[in-house]
């Protein structure tokens, strides 16, 4: 059986997610696809563009090649991925962008704003700190929108907050053992002038958990990311994580989908669909925990 | 014309070569004899530009000059052809011939016919049969010689400093060589030639300059000199008696070779060996001797016919199974085949025969290096210790470590691919008797050798190969060279 | 001519393994044989193509280049800086991102044959060095704003794609160099024989320098081609474009060891790469089946190739 | 002995450079010399260090092997995979790990010896294919919940971190091998002239395959280590590893053409790695500027000790 042959009158969605192999975007794939399963005469093809933009411009043009009835891009970059996205307008196909806005908006935009977890993440270090004391940034891939967007969140509320200091700020390229090293130089480096570490995302955030832990250190730094992944869920549950910033993986790809099938059948869709972050902690935990 | 002013070479505090001074003059041969190791091809390293001295210096038509690269001496006009062989692989022998200097139409752009033509006419020159338009890695050892012969003629020099060219050459192609070099005299080419092959010297050089331990004994007119003469200022002593007495074979037959075919290379190849016999394969380059000794120490395998030792078929795959069933080898291509250039010389000549200085799978090093010292002392390798890289040895020196490596493992047939090229007079004497004493003591031996007067002295017996076939096999106590020549030729 | 043909049947095996997966898209797949998908195929090989035949030639001296990802990025953010509108005519960005990869190279090859430093390190080096400085002279973000003048350059001519235009004509130009000229044949000597070429009074040192200096103008135009194609200057671009690019040339043939390879090999390797991209994607092949596939099609393909050439 | 000192004076360069980098950070950060930051270093460097050892056996036999960052990812999946506590006894989840990794080097090894394959795409093919099963293995997610007998493995013995002690046990382990084994001769030899090594009835296919199988198996280990060190097999862990590991051992002088190489050089590289990761967060230096001076320092290590022993 052909791979895109379709049945008459099925629908045919290109679904291109920026990199597979990171949890949150993983977890936000599987939603869509698993909710586009749920609906009949649909069918939705993914593929994973690794990081890459000009390997996701390609898929868009292999989409385009296919004419899909709608596609649902998770873009790479706010910047780099909006000629992929011209070229998805001008072939005239119905665009749904989700969770990563770019230059050019598509049909419809369905996520959350990486500035505000950014803003959220240290508004709570401000809460819990009063706005007092040193606080170490560990960032994602430098260049990428999401470390970009969230380290200008975060300096947002820096500003806003002279006591609050930003000690010292350093990539781990969104990997886990990359921020627990990091951290352990840290604590040589700074010992006793940092209480809070904001972390781009969980993984970050529970490398820098461990080096704590390692070090006898965890109850005199609060920590928290951005995510709400599994695991840090439960580190919050089990009350090592302070907290992470959730973002409503199952929400968007169910909005997208939507989206994308009001679209293709051309009926009226909404510009923009918010689904905004929340602050998750142990006090709101139950209602995130299914 | 060219004249070594004091030169020195040092290597690691080391001195090779002590200041020595020579002159060449041009439409002169000049032969630059010496043992294996007395610094010859340093010299003429250093005259062709890929060393700097260390001190002294060179002088080129009356003007000091300090050579930064070959590619200085080449266009001041001093060629060189290499001890060691330089092929590059993977181009063709055209380009590998005018490699440096290919003719060009324009912008660099490379004129192929004319590239061609000059390689053809080159090789025309040296009588060779070789098509330009081959691979280089398609060529034999021999072939690769003759090529890069050609590629120091086609410089068009005024100096050709060559560096024992006809090593792995046989007698045919050796005759076009000096051919060829009186041409070159006719021209006023002065020529450098070193060798150890006692009787070019006497045919072709004018001059004869002589080092020792990298110091210049004597310089004399080759008119002036006699082969025994000659023979104590390299060796510092008489040699008398190079061809030791042959020792008479047993009637036991140790190796069989029935019928071994591997086409194109040879066909229907039928010989055998006794203990205590020598057996020479002769024959022109590229009848197929080395391909045959390769079959028997399984580095390539016949395709059809049977090798029986000891009366018993075996069946020899590689190396290992040869080597385990007592076959040894020492290959003709030293540098292909034979070095690990990096390790050290001792650890070289104990590589086959590890096993014998170990516990269990673990090294005995204190019976390692004794072996290896011991190896080194009865086969007077010079190398600072066991530990120098072998490829920092001279090539005769390199040679011996590996002929050491091959007897260390007490093989009972010793297969010699060309063991005596690039090694001194001394030390061919020695391995001369060496091959009678193996003989002596029940070994069989195949001997591969283009030095007919070798062959006829030290083998029992002859198989003259034409073209991959036997032509015939001869008892060579009854022979001689015209006899085995006339069947190794073409018809 | 006959060098072409023998070499065609040299990687016949290839060739089979390419024409055999490109059957099997055809059968399985409404599109893969569209012209609209061909074209896809093409644009989409064509950075990776260019920067292909830029590292052929360093391979073939039997070195190496590590940085091409990186100088990528650092050409193309180059580039960018000096493309925003009304600026400058559109050469000068042009000409920006084509040095910057040439500086790169050259220094590549400075530290390679003066410095005596292995090109594994010297490439490394600048592998995370260019990177670095992608990500300060764009001081982290993406640099955008170019001029619709740079980033025509990723438009099509006649109905075929400027970069493809680029990487076909880069492709012949190197074929008929290598090939033709003198210089292209010392390549060769160099990465066959380093010391045989140098005793041939080949300058040994020059010809390495020019091969890793034309790499990097190369690799400083795939950067550009980039940058026009998605209208940034984008520092983190390019991540592990070299591995894509080396894995090309070696599926094409060339002998990592040097001396060894051919232009026409390496365009087979960078078709066959794109073939499978391409070709997975519109399986719609889950993208962890994808990684796992790609691998065994990529050693298979070399492992048939060597085994028919072999025979 | 004598190779030993021989071989320190030899890479006397490189020692030179490691100390001046220490001694420069002793004095610019109070912290560099404390006992509580060496052991830092010590930690940071051990999964490197074991992946150096590793890939040294591979290297000096004149292969490489680029699948180590995805074989870690890969072995520390499958040893996650059986870790949940209360499931099986510790020594199955590492044992799995282990073999795991072995069985990728076996087949690494495989491909090269029996199937011809060149050494770069064989090890780029597994690559992919390794990072692939990991994800597949683990759905794409983090496989967590690790019993604490594991974790334990990342835990400190008599104040020195468990993985220190691994990466000491191992990097003796090699050295004492290479030195006085007959396999690691035959390593030497094979790497310094195959042809010659098989001629001389050295058997050339199962010692590469053992120097595959042994780095694999290492590779495995270091997985364990580092799933241990962050309780959770991460399908998407030890990117570009590989990288740093064969720089380490190059860095430590090594030739990538094979035959020459010390374990104790490899300590060096992975040392000097090592030093400046830590010592550039010490100093706070920013992330972009980061890159650049490490291209920088390893460069120039390199470019020293080159020149010191040629002298
Ligand atoms: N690169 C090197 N490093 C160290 N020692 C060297 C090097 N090259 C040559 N030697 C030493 O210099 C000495 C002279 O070597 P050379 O090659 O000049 O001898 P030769 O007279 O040509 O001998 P042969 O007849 O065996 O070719 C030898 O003892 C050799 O070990
Ligand atoms: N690698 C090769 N490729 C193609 N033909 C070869 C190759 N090696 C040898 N031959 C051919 O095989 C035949 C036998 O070569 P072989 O090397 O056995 O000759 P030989 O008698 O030992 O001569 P010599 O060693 O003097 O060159 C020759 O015709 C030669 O051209
Ligand atoms: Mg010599
Ligand atoms: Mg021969």
């Amino acid at each position: 059986k052909k791979a895109e042959t379709r049945k008459e009158g099925e629908i045919l969605i290109g679904f291109s997610s920026r990199d597979l192999s990171a949890e949150y975007t993983a977890k936000l794939s599987e939603a869509i696809v698993d909710y586009a399963k749920t609906k009949p005469g649909v069918k939705l093809v993914m593929v994973d563009a690794q990081s890459d933009v000009q390997k996701q411009f390609s898929q868009v043009e292999n989409f385009i090649a296919q004419k899909v009835d709608a596609i649902i891009l998770n873009p790479c970059e706010l910047e780099a991925s909006t000629p992929a996205v011209d070229r998805i307008k001008a072939a005239g196909i119905p665009l749904v962008l989700v969770n990563q806005v770019t230059k050019s908006a598509g049909d419809s935009y369905i996520g959350s704003n990486d500035f505000d977890a950014g803003r959220i993440a240290v508004e709570a270090i401000a809460k819990k700190l009063n706005g007092q004391g040193g606080v170490l940034m560990l960032h994602g891939i430098m260049g990428t929108s999401a470390q970009l967007q969230r380290e200008a969140g975060a300096r947002e509320v820096f500003a806003k907050y002279p006591g609050l200091r930003l000690v010292d700020h350093q990539t781990a390229s969104w990997d886990r053992a990359k921020a627990m090293a990091l951290t352990e130089n840290w604590i040589q480096a700074h010992k006793g002038k940092f209480s809070a570490i904001f972390a781009h995302n969980d993984e970050m955030a529970m490398g820098a958990l461990l080096a704590l832990e390692r070090a006898g250190m965890k109850k005199d730094v609060y920590v928290i990311g951005i995510d709400a992944i599994a695991q840090a869920l439960t580190a919050v549950k089990e009350g090592r994580l302070d907290a992470t910033v959730f973002q409503d993986a199952v929400g968007q790809g169910k909005g997208s989908v939507d989206a994308a099938l009001l679209l293709a059948r051309k009926q009226p869709c909404p510009k923009e669909t918010m689904i905004p972050f929340q602050l998750i902690s142990r006090e709101n935990l139950s209602q995130f925990l299914k | 014309m060219l004249r070594a002013l004091e030169l020195r070479k040092d290597f690691g505090g080391l001195t090779v070569l002590h200041p020595t001074s020579v002159e060449f003059r041009p439409g002169e041969v000049h032969a630059l004899m010496g043992e294996n190791g007395a610094g010859k091809s340093t010299l003429m390293k250093v005259l062709a530009g890929l060393y700097r001295p260390d001190g002294g210096h060179v002088e080129w038509r009356g003007n000091k000059v300090a050579f930064g690269s070959p590619h200085d001496a080449l266009v001041a006009g001093i060629a060189m052809i290499h001890q060691e062989l330089m092929p590059i692989p993977d181009l063709t022998v055209a380009e590998n011939i005018t490699l440096g200097h290919e003719p060009c139409v324009s912008l660099g752009r490379i004129d192929r016919a004319a590239q061609l033509r000059l390689a053809d006419k080159l090789l025309l020159e040296l009588e060779a049969d070789i098509a330009p338009d081959r691979l280089m890695r398609t060529l034999t050892v021999a072939q690769t010689q003759v090529v890069e012969i050609a590629k120091a003629l086609g410089r068009q020099a005024d100096v050709i400093l060559m560096d024992e060219p006809t090593a792995a050459l046989s007698d045919h192609e050796v005759a076009a060589l000096f051919r060829a070099i009186a041409r070159l005299k006719a021209r006023g080419v002065a020529v450098v030639y070193t060798t150890h092959k006692m009787e070019e010297v006497f045919k072709l050089a004018d001059r004869v300059s002589v080092l020792r331990d990298g110091r210049l004994v004597g310089s004399a007119p080759a008119a002036e000199l006699s082969p025994a003469k000659l023979i104590t200022m390299m060796v510092g002593r008489d040699l008398s008696d190079v061809y030791p007495a042959r020792p008479k074979p047993s009637a036991d037959i140790l190796l069989e070779v029935d019928g071994l075919t591997r086409e194109p290379a040879y066909r229907e190849i039928s010989f055998r060996i006794h203990r205590g016999e020598v057996v020479a394969l002769a024959g022109l380059m590229g009848a197929g001797r080395t391909e045959i000794a390769s079959a028997i120490y399984g580095l390539q395998p016949a395709a059809s016919g049977q090798i029986r030792l000891r009366g018993q078929p075996i069946s020899v795959r590689s190396p290992r199974d040869a080597l385990a069933a007592g076959i040894g080898m020492v290959t003709e291509d030293r540098k292909g085949l034979g070095l690990i250039p990096a390790l050290g010389v001792g650890q070289n000549i104990t590589l086959t025969a590890l096993r014998e200085f170990c516990y269990g799978p673990m090294l005995n090093h204190t019976a390692e290096v004794a072996a290896q010292q011991a190896q080194m002392a009865g086969f007077s390798i010079k190398a600072s210790s066991p530990a120098q890289p072998i490829g920092q040895l001279s090539g005769g020196n390199q040679q011996k470590a590996l002929l050491s490596r091959c007897l260390l493992t007490g093989p009972e047939l010793i297969i010699l691919d060309e063991p005596t090229r690039g090694i001194d007079i001394g030390a061919k004497a020695e391995i001369y008797a060496l091959i009678q004493r193996l003989a002596h003591a029940g070994k069989a031996i195949l001997l591969i050798s283009s030095e007919l007067p070798e062959v006829l002295a030290l083998a029992h017996r002859i198989v003259v190969l034409r073209r991959g076939s036997v032509a015939a096999t001869l008892d060579a106590t009854q022979t001689d060279q015209e006899t085995v020549l006339r069947h190794a030729m073409p018809l | 001519m006959l060098a072409l043909d023998r070499n065609l049947l040299h990687r016949f095996g290839l060739l089979l393994v390419i024409l055999g997966v490109g059957l099997a898209l055809s059968v399985a797949t409404d599109t893969f044989l569209s012209v609209a998908n061909l074209t896809n195929v093409a644009r989409q090989i064509s950075i990776n193509g260019i920067l292909a035949v830029g590292v052929t030639f360093v391979l073939l001296t039997a070195g190496v280049d590590l940085s091409l990802g990186s100088v990528v990025a650092l050409s193309g953010v180059a580039c960018a800086t000096f493309a925003h509108p009304g600026e400058h005519p559109v050469i000068i960005p042009i000409a920006v991102g084509l040095l910057t990869g040439a500086a790169c190279g050259l220094v590549n090859g400075a530290l390679v044959t003066r410095g005596g430093v292995a090109p594994f390190i010297v490439t490394l080096g600048m592998m995370t060095i260019a990177r670095g400085l992608a990500l300060i002279v764009s001081g982290g973000r993406p640099v955008a704003n170019m001029s619709n003048e740079l980033t025509a350059f990723a438009d099509d001519l006649f109905g075929v794609p400027i970069p493809v235009l680029c990487f076909a004509a880069v492709a012949f130009a190197a074929w008929f160099f290598l090939r033709n000229f003198r210089l292209g044949r010392h390549i060769y000597a160099v990465g066959g024989n380093e010391n045989a070429a140098r005793a041939a009074g080949v300058p040994v040192e020059r010809v390495k320098l020019f091969a890793y200096a034309l790499c990097g103008l190369l690799t400083g135009l795939a950067g550009v081609v980039l940058a026009a194609r998605i209208t940034t200057g984008q520092p983190n671009a390019g991540q592990a474009y070299e591995l894509d690019a080396i894995a090309a040339v070696v599926i094409g043939g060339t002998s990592l060891a040097g001396g060894v390879g051919t232009i026409t090999g390496t365009l087979l390797g960078v078709l066959l790469i794109g073939v499978i991209n391409n070709g997975l994607d519109l399986m719609g092949v889950s993208s962890y089946y994808q990684a796992v596939i790609k691998g065994v099609i990529i050693v298979g393909a070399v492992w048939l190739d060597r085994r028919q050439s072999r025979s």
